[in-house]
């Protein structure tokens, strides 16, 4: 799998990103700063997570207008592979790559804590290392993980699988106004959506955090190793 | 220069000089000084940048170690971590800017220190913060507490360094006057570490980050002056952060600093241009010419005098390489950064300002260094605290510890640090919390640092001496608890007026006590910052000085990072007490929150007994003996062990205390040089310590959930958990 | 010319902030506030162009960047 | 009734969202761009009170609450 990583002015989380990705593939991704648009021979772009732009405006709003993101779409309707956490998940709802936005947690505050996400759908290239049902940890780190969509998008979203994580806590149980396990208010407890092909995924948390026993376990590593499998040339 | 003003004694008085200094600025330059020349003066000769009222007792401080490579006199410390890698770190305080404007302080301190060691060259990798607030009754505290927070998360958030550690405490002495210190480690290469002495007449002097707006002019004198209601009416000088702009220079910065563009580096920090053109031309012997036309502005018809002092934030100095210069400019404009190009180096020794055609200064560097003042302030020594009479437990043990664990200064910081984004950068072994210092890992090695802040400003309060020398004694053994090996100090001296006798005082003796336990500890001080006048006037007239803080940020090393353990209780372990007990409950947490007393004299601190039982520890916890070791501070053994249950939720069974003592004296006594460890065997592991001359005795055994008290009295990790989470929800979320 | 975009989430999306807002102007003893919404405002000074048309580009702005309009509004307002 | 307090930046004080933004419609192709400042509007509806003492109470809020007078000033329009 050959893997790149979109680096736009504030980012700041692709370095662990890259550890994640050697670590699954064995080699470096490659980074690429947001004024290339050559995407060529690349299987699976992620955008990271950091502060694209300082977060001004609207987190993602800038960066969605970057040169890279030509590509990137162009990338999207030929089937390419589209991996967004935090900030990158910011940035693919920003460009409409995925559906709905991601306000401001609901207590106005960053949080930065473990949570429980529990995998809602199988089988596709994030999550076939999980079944249905899954329950991992995973560190988040963010001031407007907030997701949240209007009625109908919601019903296409759940009718089609399209929710890919939600939190829970760590049993499991899924309550959306309970800020323990839902911590920043999503809707449905929304952590993780797909694209319709379910090619691209947005996510809040850091699962590229926690890789390494070192620290603190590799309840993460699920997710690259599958797209490893799932990629694989 | 736009407006006419009359240069004379009454407006360098105002700048903050005195008639004497004057009298000395007139006799430099053998004229009366322009207007831009007086405020180059009244900043370099302000306490922030010239310690002239410190420097003399700083000299005493020991900064020597075969593994320091830079102390005092750069930017930061530089130590030896081995590998051909440098950990580069030092800590600043922006305590009266947080005072004004609680965000913006607190984020632009952060931007600060973060900017003197990414000058060195390192990528900083760690940010840490020492914090004291008011009284958390006092309603401006929770205002404060707020803005100090969310602006320490909002700048280190952004530019991605993971805020690892810290340290808060809360008393009304520091009502009018918090303090916000912050501390940054980066990581370096030992070859490609960069210094601010500039070199090369011709050379270009560069200017690169943001533009110059009229922010914060006399903000160097400013936090070298007292506080009174008129700090009101000083506040324009505020500075606003742009933490964005921060994280392209550090990435710019280090993308230049890969090449062999750069001659020298420095920040603009305080007293900005000044301070670094001054800086950058003084420590390389020559002479800097500065063409202030060329330096970028944010706003229109800016004086000399103006852009000299300004103090907007983001700004870095460098003077490259002239055959260099094109690569720079290409560099920092990928990262769409100002690059300017604002002068150069000269032969005369002379900074030399112009601006549209005007010579605005022309100052002699040499005697504007070495003629700076230096005092030598009348003090008083402290007097010796009276000893503590006897005094008796109100309550029963179970109520008084569930008491502590939910007082200001025990009480869970993890609304605080959950704001802090701690994992950035995938580097992160031991978050806040999880051990006695955080430990973060030097990517691609197996290197790791063990980072802490320390002080206990009630100790210092009561005997200064004592106070400085504890401040550096635990914080040696909070890097030695997590199996570390302590390297070097940094330190953030925070007091009061220098003028008051009494404050000169606190300050020479809390001095000799750090100087003596880094000595003692072979734990050297390779940077710091001294920070005066911090008291408040009240509107009687008098003025309420803080407690004497002079904080202590330690670093330690580990050569292999996965040897590190935390301090949360292991199941199926003998708890073992390392260290003798004689229950010292003076200045004890105990007795301030039990008792509502804040008396006698701080614990003793016997500096051999530190290293010996310290060096123990260490040496069994990279021998693989010790699953889990906390050590015992405020709120003794008994809070210790709760925190170590509270940690991992396993709990324990606790033995009964030593006869002799009395019950409150043995759980809650503040007895230094102490540890609770878990270790597979006790007895044991309690003959070894004995063998090494260490005081060990067996404590409790751990298991279950819950911490069980001799009397047979129980308390789940639960109910301690529920109790100690409580106090800062309450607190800010009213 | 100078404009302002005014930004505001869309009825029907929660606004946390303006509830807390309101929690804490209730609490400093301000009564009869019902109802609090925030957004953001946006000043553009527009060189070379006419009213009219600094509306217009002012528009164009928002609905590429200023606003997200999956969840906000906007509006423009040309000043002086 | 229904106040709006716009809160702005004072001159002279940074405002990195606005350099920010202003980068940005430069990238975008927006040109004639000169200045861009960022501010906050709160609106607020007041119940139980005529315009002039509306428009009086929420001068009092903006100064106890909504602006942050050491880096910020502050208007209020009453808008029905
Ligand atoms: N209390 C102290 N102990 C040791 N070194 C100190 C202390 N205070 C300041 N220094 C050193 O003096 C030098 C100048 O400090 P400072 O003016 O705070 O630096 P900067 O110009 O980067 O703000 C630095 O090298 C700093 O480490
Ligand atoms: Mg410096």
């Amino acid at each position: 799998m050959k893997a790149a990583i979109v680096v736009f002015p504030g980012t700041n989380r692709e370095r662990d990103m890259a550890i994640a990705l050697r670590r699954v593939t064995g080699q470096a991704p490659r980074m690429i700063w947001h004024h290339e648009t050559d995407l060529s021979g690349v299987d699976l772009v992620v955008l990271p997570g950091g502060f694209s732009y300082g977060d001004y405006l609207r987190c993602g709003a800038m960066a969605a207008h970057s040169p890279i993101m030509g590509a990137v779409r162009d990338f999207a309707a030929k089937g390419g592979h589209i991996l967004g956490v935090c900030n990158g998940f910011q940035i693919l709802t920003e460009s409409n790559l995925l559906p709905g936005a991601l306000l401001r947690n609901a207590d106005l505050r960053f949080l930065s804590q473990d949570c429980h996400l529990r995998v809602e759908v199988e089988g596709t290239p994030f999550t076939r290392r999980w079944k249905k049902g899954d329950i991992f940890r995973t560190p988040l780190a963010h001031g407007d993980g907030n997701y949240t969509a209007d009625a109908q998008t919601l019903a296409v979203l759940e009718g089609e699988g399209r929710v890919a994580f939600r939190y829970a806590d760590a049993k499991g149980r899924v309550c959306a106004d309970d800020r323990t396990s839902n911590p920043n208010g999503s809707v449905n407890s929304i952590a993780g959506v797909l694209s319709e092909n379910k090619r691209i995924c947005g996510m809040m948390p850091h699962p590229e955090d926690l890789v390494d026993p070192l620290m603190g376990g590799e309840d993460g590593l699920p997710l690259f190793e599958g797209l490893v499998e799932a990629l694989v040339r | 220069m736009n407006k006419p003003v009359t240069v004379d004694e009454s407006l360098a008085r105002e700048f903050g000089l005195t008639g004497e200094e004057y009298g000395r600025v007139l006799s430099i330059m053998g004229r009366k000084p322009s207007l831009t020349e007086l405020g180059v003066f009244s900043v370099m000769w302000s306490e922030h940048c010239s310690y002239k009222s410190s420097r003399k007792w700083l000299r005493g401080l020991p900064t020597k170690a075969p593994w320091v490579i830079h102390g005092p006199g750069e930017n930061a410390g530089v130590v030896d971590i081995g590998q051909g890698y440098a950990a580069i770190f030092k800590m600043e305080s922006h305590n009266h800017p947080s005072f004004i404007e609680p965000y913006q302080g607190a984020a632009t301190g952060v931007g600060g220190i973060l900017r003197d060691v990414f000058t060195m060259g390192a990528r900083p990798i760690s940010n840490l913060n020492a914090l004291r607030f008011g009284s958390p009754e006092n309603p401006i505290t929770r205002r404060i507490v707020d803005g100090v927070v969310r602006g320490i998360g909002g700048y280190g958030n952004c530019v991605g360094v993971p805020t690892v550690g810290g340290e808060i405490n809360f008393h009304p002495a520091y009502d009018g006057n918090p303090l916000v210190n912050a501390m940054t480690v980066g990581i370096a290469r030992q070859d490609r570490i960069f210094l601010s002495a500039a070199a090369g007449v011709g050379n270009p002097v560069v200017y690169v980050g943001s533009r110059t707006g009229r922010d914060g002019i006399h903000g160097a004198t400013m936090s070298s002056a007292e506080f009174d209601e008129d700090a009101l009416s000083k506040r324009p000088t505020v500075q606003v952060g742009d933490p964005f702009i921060e994280k392209l220079l550090i990435e710019a910065c280090l993308e230049l600093m890969a090449t062999d563009a750069i001659v020298a580096i420095q920040d603009m920090g305080a007293a900005g241009l000044t301070s670094s053109a001054v800086e950058m031309a003084g420590k390389g012997g020559v002479g800097i010419e500065l063409d202030l036309d060329a330096v970028p502005q944010r706003e229109p018809n800016m004086t000399a005098y103006e852009m000299m002092l300004s103090e907007s934030q983001e700004r870095m100095l460098m003077v490259l390489r002239p055959d260099r210069t094109e690569l720079a400019r290409q560099i920092f404009e990928k990262w769409e950064l100002d690059f300017a190009i604002i002068g150069h180096l000269t032969e005369t020794g002379h900074i030399v300002i112009k601006h549209k055609g005007q010579l605005e200064a022309d100052i002699p560097l040499e005697p504007l260094a070495d003629e700076a003042p230096v005092y030598d302030r009348p003090s008083i020594a402290p007097e010796k605290p009276a000893e503590l009479g006897s005094v008796h437990a109100p309550l029963s043990l179970d109520a008084m510890l569930l008491q502590l664990v939910a007082s200001p200064d025990l009480a869970s910081r993890a609304w605080v640090w959950n704001q802090y984004d701690s994992t950035v950068g995938g580097q992160t072994v031991r978050r806040p919390g999880a051990a006695d210092a955080a430990i973060v890992k030097v990517e691609d090695t197996q290197l790791g640092l063990a980072l802490t802040t320390d002080c206990t400003p009630r100790y210092c309060q009561a005997d200064p001496r004592t106070g400085g020398a504890q401040a550096v004694a635990e914080a040696w053994r909070n890097i030695t608890a997590t199996g570390a090996r302590p390297l070097a100090v940094t330190d953030n001296l925070n007091f009061g007026n220098p003028e008051k006798p009494e404050i000169m005082g606190q300050f020479i003796a809390a001095l000799e006590g750090m100087g003596e336990a880094c000595k003692v500890l072979d734990f050297p001080i390779v940077s710091g910052n001294v920070s005066l006048y911090n008291e408040t006037r009240m509107p009687d007239g008098t003025t309420q000085a803080i407690l004497p803080t002079p904080a202590i940020g330690g670093l330690g090393v580990l050569d292999d990072v996965s040897s590190a353990v935390g301090l949360g209780m292991q199941p199926d372990s003998d708890l073992v007490l390392i260290g003798a007990t004689k229950g010292e409950l003076g200045q004890s947490i105990w007795l301030r929150e039990i008792l509502g007393r804040e008396e006698g004299a701080p614990p003793t601190v016997d500096l051999a007994a530190e290293k010996r039982n310290g060096d123990f520890v260490r040496a069994e916890i990279q021998a693989g003996q010790i699953s889990a070791c906390h050590d015992i501070a405020d709120g003794g053994i008994l809070v210790a062990a709760a925190e170590m249950v509270m940690a991992s939720g396993t709990g324990c069974e606790l033995e009964s205390p030593d006869s002799g003592i009395r019950p409150e004296a043995f759980w809650f006594g503040e007895d230094q040089a102490r540890y609770l460890v878990c270790v597979a065997d006790g007895q044991s592991f309690c003959a070894k310590a004995a063998q090494a001359g260490v005081p060990a005795r067996l404590m409790g055994r751990s298991g279950g959930n819950d911490l069980i008290l001799p009397s047979g009295v129980t308390i789940s990790a639960a109910r301690l958990k529920s109790a100690h989470e409580t106090f800062f929800p309450a607190l800010m979320d009213q | 010319m100078k404009v302002r975009v005014t930004v505001m989430l869309k009825d029907g999306v929660l606004d946390p902030q303006g509830k807390a807002i309101g929690h804490a102007l209730h609490t400093l003893g301000f009564e009869g506030v019902q109802d609090v919404r925030v957004g953001k405002v946006i000043e553009l000074e527009l060189h070379g162009v006419k009213a009219e048309e600094a509306h217009e580009k002012a528009g164009e702005m928002a609905r590429n960047l200023l606003a997200n309009l999956v969840i906000e509004d906007y509006s423009v307002e040309v000043v002086a």
